[in-house]
């Protein structure tokens, strides 16, 4: 139900499928956490593609997530929602963090943020 | 088409799934768009985890009534716990307040539900339970829609 | 894992997919085959068709009730209905009996019930209603035929 | 949730989908009995190959076209069930009916019994 993978430059990227309910949070926060307490990671890139189903459980697992990666300033990319989850998470107030496009430009756009720095 | 249905469950975590999957089925008739099944899924979705984990405490033996009815092209619906009940409905209903953040939860629930019925009543009463009711009705899918 | 649900609903025909869709949904945890799934869903279908067209003759008012439970990888389930009742079971479930052909109705619905049910037993009484318990215990997916 | 075509040799090609039930028996019975009464139907080929379940309904829809074809002789065959069909169509003697292969080879299979006659 979620694809982990941590990119050599410590990106973090999630790829859900199925349905993202309280439920599947659970199991999918401990799968997630123990990546980014391993330290490697500075950034996460939930890709919601191929998600069908998403209630305010997702919303709870990605602040959470934000919450683990704020000591290390890390960002957070959520791509593609469909148009019910964007009004979810427009009223969560992750709307700025929202993009629809391919994981490749989210990584770029993230690689590109650093380097500025 | 008119319509009724009740669908009651023990509270575990398994039967949210259960709960959307069902209701999404006595819906279908209905020929709703994509986005007001989802929306309709999640107000279902939320209530329903809310009675499992807030009212139940995922206890595995009490009991999670759905109850639903289809007028026309409105569909009535109560989700009821006979558990733990809201100490404060109004707080309980802030975007943001939530009993359990270290379960992560974001308190987002019953702000979600609000925007996606066309309207929501809570009754509760702490140690009594909670019944949540909304209504949501389907734009029929017309003739120009459908080949548009 | 156990478990325990309840569904009721109208008797009209449109709900033999959603009973046939909750019940499907009710198992899935029990991770059962393909054959395992279509032969229980057939069970349900043919029950619940059942109640509603014989029992009730579709009067879109009358309620049919699903309850099932759940124990390791067993269901045990009921079909019930309060409606017209069945005069002779020995005869009604003989191989082709029905007292609908003019509806096309093949007689064959106890028949396939029985044989993929591990046990069937049916409880009428004329006037009063019909009672159709089974159970099915679903082969546990063992690691070896995960991988074969 | 049936597509039912016609050929010019007079084999009716009933294909179906989803799932076959009471319900749905009702409103197919409907389509096919008024082609089959145009009196241009010799035979009827049922393909189930993309039917996802069938219950005893089934078994009624298909007996009552063989009935509506049995005063010109009309041949019925059923190809490609799922297992848990098979035996439902076994339990209801028509077993013999059923084939599995692609529909050319059934449709050639009836011209063929139909020349010998
Ligand atoms: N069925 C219920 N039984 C008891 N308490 C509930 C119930 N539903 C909601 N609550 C209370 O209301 C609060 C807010 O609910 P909600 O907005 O859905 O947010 P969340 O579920 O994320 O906490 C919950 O934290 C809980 O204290
Ligand atoms: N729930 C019920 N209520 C009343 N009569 C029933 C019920 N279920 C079955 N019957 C009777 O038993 C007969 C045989 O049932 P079945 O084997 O399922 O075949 P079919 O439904 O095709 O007639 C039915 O024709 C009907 O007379």
């Amino acid at each position: 139900m979620a694809d982990i993978e941590i990119l050599d430059n410590g990106i973090l990227v999630a790829t859900l499928r199925g349905e993202l309910d309280n439920h599947k949070a659970n199991r999918i926060r401990a799968q997630i956490s123990a990546s980014i307490f391993t330290g490697q990671v500075r950034a996460v890139i939930w890709n919601l593609e191929g998600l069908g189903f998403m209630d305010s459980a997702g919303i709870g697992l990605i602040l959470g997530r934000m919450r683990d990666l704020a000591p290390t300033g890390g960002e957070t990319l959520i791509l593609n929602p469909s148009t019910t989850m964007e009004k979810i998470f427009n009223f969560s107030g992750l709307g700025p963090n929202i993009r629809h496009c391919t994981v490749d430009m989210a990584i770029g756009e993230i690689g590109g943020v650093l380097h500025e720095q | 088409m008119n319509n009724e249905m009740t669908l009651s469950f023990v509270a575990i975590e398994e039967n949210e799934a259960l709960a959307r999957m069902a209701m999404t089925c006595f819906i279908t008739p209905l020929d709703p768009t994509i986005e007001e099944i989802s929306e309709f899924k999640t107000i279902v979705s939320e209530a329903v985890t809310n009675a499992i984990i807030h009212g139940y405490e995922c206890d595995g033996k009490s009991i999670v009534t759905l109850h639903a009815v289809i007028e026309d092209n409105k569909v009535v619906m109560t989700i009821s716990d006979e558990g733990a009940g809201i100490f404060d409905v109004e707080q309980a209903m802030e975007p943001m307040f939530t009993t359990r953040p270290f379960m992560e939860r974001s308190g987002m629930g019953f702000t979600i539900m609000e925007s996606f019925a066309d309207s929501l009543t809570v009754d509760s009463v702490l140690g009594n339970g909670t019944v949540v009711k909304f209504e949501k009705t389907f734009s029929p899918v017309t003739e120009a829609s459908r080949m548009g």
